[in-house]
């Protein structure tokens, strides 16, 4: 039989633990893992907007086309006009950074609005907001930002401007769930009982208390949302267009070269969108564990 | 009595290990109990004391994250007997880093396999269980009927639908429960809380079981409700003689329906005898711990006299942090100078001191 | 004489239970009376225990006062002023004198804040005043509940039960209430720390001179510390008096059944006096449809013995609370 | 079942396709709204083209005049669609819904095989690791569905048409829906359902989604009772910890695999809806786009119909309520 004792009085308290001791390894790595693909996006659409690149991704080397990655000056190699891999790469991020920052900003503000609507006064607002929220997601998403490109032009912020709103039911039903757990805790109305101001409630006691994390992991998976529309739009030929690169339609003009088995051009941004949107991904799903689900338990 | 015991638990020690403490939940720790045949048995205690744990552990339905079982469960029936706690070291691996506890790890579905193997047969048809919340321990999905048919026909010699169905209606009817052929279909969430508990019951008792395990089977429910199943069961303890463990942190309960009754605080038996001596407010030589809850309650004199209650001070142990000495021992009032030094350093051990009456306190060794 | 700091006359509380999307078409509403037409005053000083059944109302009724429902008709006046309809803002300032202790323990802990932060924001919700003084009075209030100091830096979670119920009482003493509506304060704790915070109430009642309105399930609980007690049944309270009374000389049915079965299980010697009385069916109630009369007619043993009169099932004449002396109340056709 | 116990469900029913029809209704007033906000009036087309050639000919049109207000507008629109008339395609001439029913079949089928490929894929990795939680096997697979949900859809297609034509070649160069050899036509048109059913994006997603709901169903206490009587925890569990998550995992995704199904088909050649709508949005075609985007949500519809179908005949309580 083996021994499980131990000795008395020898057990740290909880909050004496740092952080990364309570929380599970894995998220650790998920979150380490996002955040360095966070940083290098940053550091990459920085890099770009200001034009610090060693190379110029539109200058055409006909000399030096589909060259393979560790190639001497293109540590990434060269596509078939012989431009520079990297430096596409890095530049590929305008195309959806900014963009991408305005569908999380409307999916967040609208979606908190309606979900503090609909969790803290409920009733008609309830059920008019839940339509509303059934009402967008009746529509693929795809399809609907395809009858807004033939509607009115293919633009990139009018694409985000319908991934954000799409999103917004997201938000939406998850503010408005965190409002009705506090809610059923009687919280909420230990606090109007208190004579706590109604703003105070929702501004302080439950968005920035209760909801901040939660607000936060969607911003994440909205990048990661964004990034995956962008892409397929634009490897669909919708949103940037050649030369301008992106990483959707660098895919699409290697495909070419990738059915006569020069896989790299195409693979190349294929695998920088797989890695950006699966860091996106663990990031959002890491903190969730950590901030979310451990700590209320 | 020379007949071996139902029921003998030795040293039964269940630990839930706390990742972020590195440290092990000693939510059972040294618990020793026997229920002779026809014998009912209380286990009273506060939340934290262990007294579900224990149930749970005699079921094996202990399994969930990295817990871990050791000591001796012996069952013993007509038709069985076993040892329930079988090999379950073999599923825990320990690393250990200058004496102290670093990680454990578990097999959980090999446990659980073991477990399942060496409770086949018994759960359900030797040992019955019923639990608190009657209302979400039925299976929403199911109605009441098909759920008591179900457990007929895994351990009895009924086989067919029709038959089980006579037998869970007779049950059902014997559990008072009004109009059994309509409840039959029932889904629970059309059910009371004090039916969904009579269906519980009928449940537990279809099979007839050599053991009932009753986990606090009143809490939550209405008082007038509450003394109706106290009733039932005092009828049907009487009609049966089922041998039975009532877990209940309601003393009225206990002293109510039990013969004996064991005290638990923080994952030991404090004190154990009869019920009549132990939970009597004349028997004078009692655990402090007990006397102190018997004098929590508001009683008679406390109540005419508007006075304050007795209460005890301090918080119910934690028990991932054990202290050296009596458990007891930052909350108790009747230390004397000539034990502090004992009651501080050392755990006293439970001793029988009087016929039948054994109790964990160094006030009564000498 | 003690003056009244709150009475309720005829409070009502209809909750209407929606039946699908259309129903506000449809005239589909149902409507569920959870309180019906109750009145009882308390005393400065006083503590009125209310008891019954889960579903009876007793708990609507305390959130009713507190106007975190808003009653359907009837009048609430609080130390000689009408609140049954007063608007928002006054309502902030009378949350400054009235409050509410929740059942659940956690309801006033908001999870992500220290326990020093959480008392504080509530000292300073009614009182503009410098922190210096906000650090003075959480001292003061922890002496008060007798809470450790080295509590303040832990967040919720970390406290146990009777801790928590004891930020609970700081955070509704904080803000200077001399009324407090306490709803099973003691019902989630176990009996030894439930006796720790009994006492506590009735000690700050004592020093500070608040008034309760005791709301419990556990009668014994409510008859040590009340000093009067109701007795409700479906949204109705069918017996009032001072508690010893109650207990002891119950007029109504439900009110000796009630009490009988805390000795029912009490002992097997005493379990036998109580017998003569209990018969009652133990039905499943219906609460949107209580039976026209008197409402405790399908469970009362006494309806049974008379040879069920008709008077108990007239519609017209469900019976109202009567005086029988010695501010004792029932509504009862045949009291005990 | 009972006949007693049909009525609740067919109140609940009756209920639910009502939502139906009122969101299906709100679908097609967003789509209006879109179309009508846009520049170039691309509305007055539609309608235009809701009227047949032979009307426009002797003349209807300007015998009747176009609706002036916008609320006429949408009505006249509504009421053409409700008679199934859609209008005509810009680009081809033809009516749409025919056109676009024939695709949306192709569609359907695409997407109803890929949703069983990907559930085929992740009920049983949530289920190993909701009764495992993580180990040695759990913990790769986890890794496995956080990857290939992250893959592009795009490129997954290019890495199975080069394998199985380039490496394999059993097919012709031309990747297309209705050629190919006969030998392999079955396996021709499984891939574009099983790479959109692998790489829609989504398994990781409906991994955790049924691994949480399993683990949260399996420490309820009626699966405790199970066990305690000696039951069968799964026969318990199989209702509301897989039954219904599942169905509505599935409703709540049918959309992002249909956003999905445009790429695909795009990458395939499959000649379905998707494929269409990007044909017409190229040639700013909106009559087609709309005619797609409101089959679309009819299919997003029937899928969270048949959700509640399911939920409501499995949950007794639901038809209380």
């Amino acid at each position: 039989m083996k021994n499980y004792f131990q000795i008395p009085g020898e057990i740290s308290e909880s909050t004496g633990l740092p952080i990364w001791k309570k929380v599970d390894g894995v998220d650790l790595a998920y979150v380490g893992y996002g955040l360095v693909i966070v940083t290098l996006v940053v550091v990459s659409y920085i890099l770009g907007s200001f034009h610090l690149l060693t190379r110029d991704p539109q200058d055409i080397d006909l000399g030096l086309m589909m060259a393979p990655p560790g190639t001497a000056g293109h540590l990434f190699g060269t596509d078939f006009m012989g431009r520079d891999m990297l430096s596409r790469l890095i530049v590929g991020i305008q195309a959806y950074f900014l963009p991408g920052l305005l569908a999380i900003f409307i999916a967040l503000f609208f979606g908190t609005i309606l979900g503090v609507l609909a969790g803290y006064r409920g009733g008609k607002f309830d059920t008019g907001i839940t339509y509303f929220t059934n009402l967008v997601d009746s529509f693929p998403r795809l399809v609907l930002i395809l009858l807004v490109i033939a509607a009115f032009k293919p633009d990139i912020y009018y694409i985000m401007l319908v991934v954000g709103l799409t999103n917004v039911p997201v938000v939406t039903s998850l503010i408005k769930g965190k409002i009705q757990f506090l809610k059923q805790k009687n919280f909420i109305e230990a606090d109007v009982a208190l004579g706590v101001p109604t703003r105070t409630i929702i501004l302080k006691h439950i968005l920035w208390h209760n909801c901040r994390s939660l607000l936060i992991i969607q911003a994440t998976l909205g990048m990661a949302e964004a990034i995956l529309m962008e892409t397929s739009l634009s490897y669909l030929g919708f949103g940037v267009q050649e030369p301008t690169p992106s990483w959707g339609n660098m895919v699409q003009s290697g495909a070419n070269y990738f059915m006569q088995g020069k896989f790299w051009p195409s693979t190349a941004p294929a695998l920088a969108i797989l890695f950006t949107i699966l860091g996106f991904h663990l990031l959002g799903d890491g903190l969730n564990n950590i901030l979310e689900d451990k700590r209320n338990t | 009595m020379t007949a071996a015991p139902t029921l003998k638990i030795e040293d039964l020690r269940t630990y839930f290990y706390s990742r972020s403490k590195q440290a092990f939940i000693r939510s059972v720790d040294g618990v020793s109990l026997e229920i002779a045949q026809g014998e009912t048995l209380g286990v009273v205690g506060e939340s934290g004391s262990g007294k579900s744990i224990t149930a749970l552990s005699v079921l094996g339905l202990i399994s969930a994250g990295p817990g871990v079982i050791s000591g001796k469960i012996g069952f013993k029936s007509d038709r069985i007997q076993k040892n329930l706690l079988q090999d379950l070291d073999d599923f825990v691996k320990l690393t250990t880093k200058d004496g102290k506890i670093m990680a454990v790890s578990k097999d959980v579905v090999g446990w659980e396999r073991n477990t399942d193997r060496v409770m086949n047969k018994l759960r359900g048809k030797e040992i019955a269980m019923i639990f608190q919340n009657p209302k979400s321990s039925l299976n929403p999905f199911t109605p009441v009927g098909k759920q008591i048919t179900e457990a007929i026909k895994l351990h009895t010699s009924i086989k067919t639908e029709q038959q089980a169905k006579e037998r869970a209606l007779t049950w059902l009817d014997r559990v008072k429960i009004d109009s059994p052929r309509l409840r039959f279909d029932n889904y629970p969430y059309g059910l009371s809380g004090g039916m969904c508990q009579r269906a519980m019951i009928a449940m537990a008792l279809a099979c007839e079981p050599s053991l009932l395990i009753a986990d606090e089977l009143t809490t939550g429910l209405d008082a007038t409700i509450q003394s109706k199943i106290v009733d039932l069961l005092v009828e049907l303890k009487s009609q049966l003689g089922i041998t039975t463990m009532l877990i209940s942190h309601d003393i009225s309960i206990i002293s109510r329906l039990s013969d004996s009754v064991a005290v638990m605080y923080g994952g030991t038996v404090f004190e154990y005898g009869p019920t009549r001596d132990l939970l009597s407010t004349g028997f004078a030589s009692k655990h402090p711990y007990t006397s102190g809850l018997l004098a929590s309650i508001p009683s008679e004199q406390s109540i005419r006299e508007k006075g304050y209650l007795q209460a005890i001070e301090g918080d119910v142990l934690d028990t991932i942090n054990i202290p050296e000495g009596c458990r007891f021992y930052g909350r108790c009032n009747q230390v004397t100078e000539k034990i502090r030094e004992k009651c501080a350093r050392h755990e006293p051990d439970l001793r029988e001191i009087g016929s039948g009456h054994k109790v964990r306190c160094w006030l009564y060794f000498d | 004489m003690a003056k009244t700091i709150l009475e309720v006359m005829d409070l009502k509380k209809h909750f209407t239970h929606r039946k699908g999307l259309f129903s506000s078409f449809k005239e589909a509403q149902q409507s569920i009376p959870a309180v019906d037409g109750v009145s009882f005053y308390i005393k400065e000083n006083e503590t009125l225990g209310v008891v019954g059944e889960s579903g009876c109302g007793k708990t609507t009724i305390g959130r009713t006062i507190l106007r975190l429902e808003k009653p359907t008709s009837g009048k609430i006046i609080f130390d000689g002023k009408d609140i049954t309809s007063v608007r928002t803002n006054e309502l902030r300032l009378l949350r400054g004198q009235m409050q509410m202790i929740f059942q659940d323990l956690d309801a006033a802990l908001n999870p992500k804040m220290r326990i020093r932060d959480i008392l504080s924001e509530a000292i300073t919700v009614h009182h503009r005043i410098s922190d210096a003084e906000v650090g003075r009075r959480i001292s003061d209030l922890l002496e008060q509940v007798n809470l450790k100091k080295s509590k303040l830096s832990n967040f919720p979670h970390e406290l146990s039960g009777g801790e928590k119920r004891r930020v609970g009482l700081a955070r509704v003493l904080s803000v200077g209430a001399r009324f407090i509506v306490a709803d099973e304060p003691t019902s989630a704790l176990d009996v030894s720390i439930q006796a720790q915070v009994v006492n506590l109430l009735r000690d700050l009642q004592k020093r500070l001179g608040l008034s309760y309105l005791f709301i419990s399930h556990d009668l014994r609980v409510v008859e040590l510390i009340s000093h009067k007690v109701a007795v409700m049944y479906l949204g109705k309270i069918v017996e009032m008096g001072l508690s010893d009374r109650i207990a002891n000389k119950a007029s109504h049915p439900y009110t000796h059944i009630l009490w009988s079965s805390l000795l029912e299980k009490q002992s097997k010697e005493t379990a036998q006096k109580a017998k003569s009385v209990q018969a009652g069916r133990w039905g499943v109630f219906d609460f949107e449809r209580p039976t026209a009369g008197c409402r405790f007619v399908p469970r009362c043993p006494v309806y049974e013995s008379k040879g069920k009169p008709t008077l108990c099932t007239d519609p017209a004449t469900e019976p109202q609370l009567k005086d029988i002396g010695g501010v004792h109340q029932v509504a009862c056709h045949f009291p005990l | 079942m009972k006949p007693s116990a049909i009525r609740p469900i067919a109140l609940v029913l009756s209920r639910e396709l009502i939502i139906t029809v009122l969101l299906l209704l709100g679908v097609s007033f967003v789509v209006f709204i879109i179309l009508f906000a846009s520049p170039g009036d691309p509305f007055s087309m539609l309608l235009e083209g809701q009227l047949s050639t032979a009307e426009v000919r002797t003349g209807v049109r300007e015998a009747m005049g176009m609706p002036r207000s916008w609320t006429m507008q949408y009505l006249s629109w509504l009421a053409g669609m409700l008679t199934g008339n859609f209008g005509t395609s810009i680009r081809t001439g033809l009516p749409v819904l025919p056109e676009v029913l024939h695709v949306g079949l192709n569609t359907l089928i695409l997407t109803t095989g890929s949703l069983i490929i990907t559930l085929l894929i992740a009920v049983p990795i949530a289920l190993y690791s909701a009764v495992r939680g993580t180990d040695k096997i759990s913990w790769p697979l986890t890794m496995f569905s956080y990857v290939i949900s992250a893959l592009p859809i795009f490129w997954l297609g290019y890495i199975v048409i080069y394998f199985f034509t380039h490496k394999l070649g059993l097919f012709p160069l031309a990747f297309g829906f209705s050629s190919g050899g006969q030998k392999y036509r079955w396996l021709y048109q499984f891939l574009p359902i099983f790479v959109l059913g692998v790489g829609n994006g989504t398994i990781s997603e409906v991994i955790r989604f049924l691994r949480q709901e399993m683990g949260r169903v399996m420490a309820e206490d009626y699966i405790r009772t199970a066990r305690a009587k000696g039951a069968s925890v799964w026969k318990h569990s199989f209702k509301e910890g897989l039954l219904i998550p599942v169905t509505e995992i599935v409703a709540s995704k049918i959309p992002f695999i249909l956003g999905g199904a445009v790429i695909v088909e795009q990458v395939f050649n499959w000649p379905g809806m998707g494929r269409m709508a990007w044909q017409a949005a190229q040639d700013r075609d909106y009559p087609v786009i709309m005619g797609i985007a409101i089959l679309a949500a009819v299919f997003v519809r029937m899928g969270s119909l048949f959700q509640s179908v399911v939920y409501v005949i499995v949950n007794p309580r639901a038809s209380k309520e």
